[in-house]
């Protein structure tokens, strides 16, 4: 499956890219994330972030469909 | 309304936000501050997640209008590379009585800073202290 | 510094009140609104006591100071003849947090309200109803 | 005794005037209002009213001295 997703703040650094498509066999925002935190060496638990699907905010355990939009959202510090 | 801006702002004035039965306007402006928990601050870095952002931004202001009986609330939020007393945010209100008008603001404000997703990276005076991301703090502003 | 202006009043900028050190800006607009307690106001007219309302408008900014550990706090207060949407009075107040910028701005208003020797009588859209001093009221602004 | 008193707001509507030297033997503020709500039928009731003596709030009972200013205080509404 095919999902899109963009990086900000810390995982855009960590990552070293602000998007990219995934083709991946994980359907689950969590087993994605866990993925990513492997490959990028990610410093943020899952617990510290909130997930965007389709620029919407969802559950981490959600199914996504091909080509979803996905965003980690980091700890916010607008203001 | 909620806006995102990648240039410089200024204290809005308050006239496009009045209407005739407005008694109280209260504006609260975010500025860059030279210091935090300790630390000389020399810049900041903001950066958006702009379509959830304005999102999220719209749904605050529209509870703050149904919560506290305001008449309008505004907020800008610049993103970017800013510098000490630069404007990061403003947000107005006006309301016919003052209460309402201050407890709508500082939700606004506060709901901004918890909700919003808008991060911020401190750079240091002291250059040999690696720039940080930092996290939404009651001490902030 | 807390001054008495017979002269038409805008919203100050913030620019004049900035130190490196200010996160947070709140400001407060009390304008004419047009209406109070059910009936329609066309206008209203602002004596002073100026002599005492300068002394004790300074003593109330002094105090917010004190109180809320705030690094500025200006207030400017019109009187003679205003009409509905025009400014009466513009607050601003400066700190490093946000929270005792929002407390120090209602604290002010509210003080000026109770104890600095101004009056305002209003004039009703029906002309029958005779021009009344009105008393510092809760629900004003 | 000569005192300066000053009227705002509704005491000048009332008194039909704005300051006048009074020529009087009282000598507390409480005593020349009491005088002065009969001449001009003054509306408010002194438990209504603030006291000044030269710019300084004071209490109703002080003794006043020669060419003080008298400033009676009607309820405020700045704001």
């Amino acid at each position: 499956m095919k999902i899109k997703v963009m990086y900000f703040a810390v995982l855009r650094e960590q990552a070293k890219k602000s998007d990219e498509i995934l083709e991946i066999s994980f359907t689950n925002p969590r087993d994605i994330y866990n993925y990513l935190k492997r490959k990028y060496n990610f410093s943020l638990e899952i617990s510290e972030l909130k997930v965007a699907v389709n620029d919407c905010y969802e559950d981490f355990d959600i199914e996504l469909k091909e080509m979803d939009s996905l965003v980690f959202i980091p700890p916010v510090a607008g203001g | 309304m909620f806006e995102i801006s990648i240039d410089s702002i200024e204290e809005y004035k308050s006239k496009s936000l009045l209407t005739p039965d407005c008694g109280a306007v209260v504006t609260f402006e975010g500025r860059v501050r030279n210091h935090n928990e300790g630390q000389c601050v020399d810049s900041l870095e903001y950066e958006v997640y702009k379509t959830l952002a304005e999102k999220e931004g719209e749904k605050i202001l529209q509870n703050a209008k149904v919560k506290f009986h305001i008449i309008n609330a505004f907020c800008i939020h610049r993103i970017g590379h800013l510098q000490i007393g630069d404007l990061a945010v403003w947000i107005g209100v006006t309301s016919k009585h003052r209460r309402e008008a201050f407890k709508a603001c500082e939700f606004i404000i506060n709901s901004v800073k918890e909700a919003v997703p808008i991060w911020k990276k401190e750079n240091y005076c002291d250059k040999s202290i690696e720039s940080k991301w930092v996290y939404c703090q009651e001490d902030y502003h």
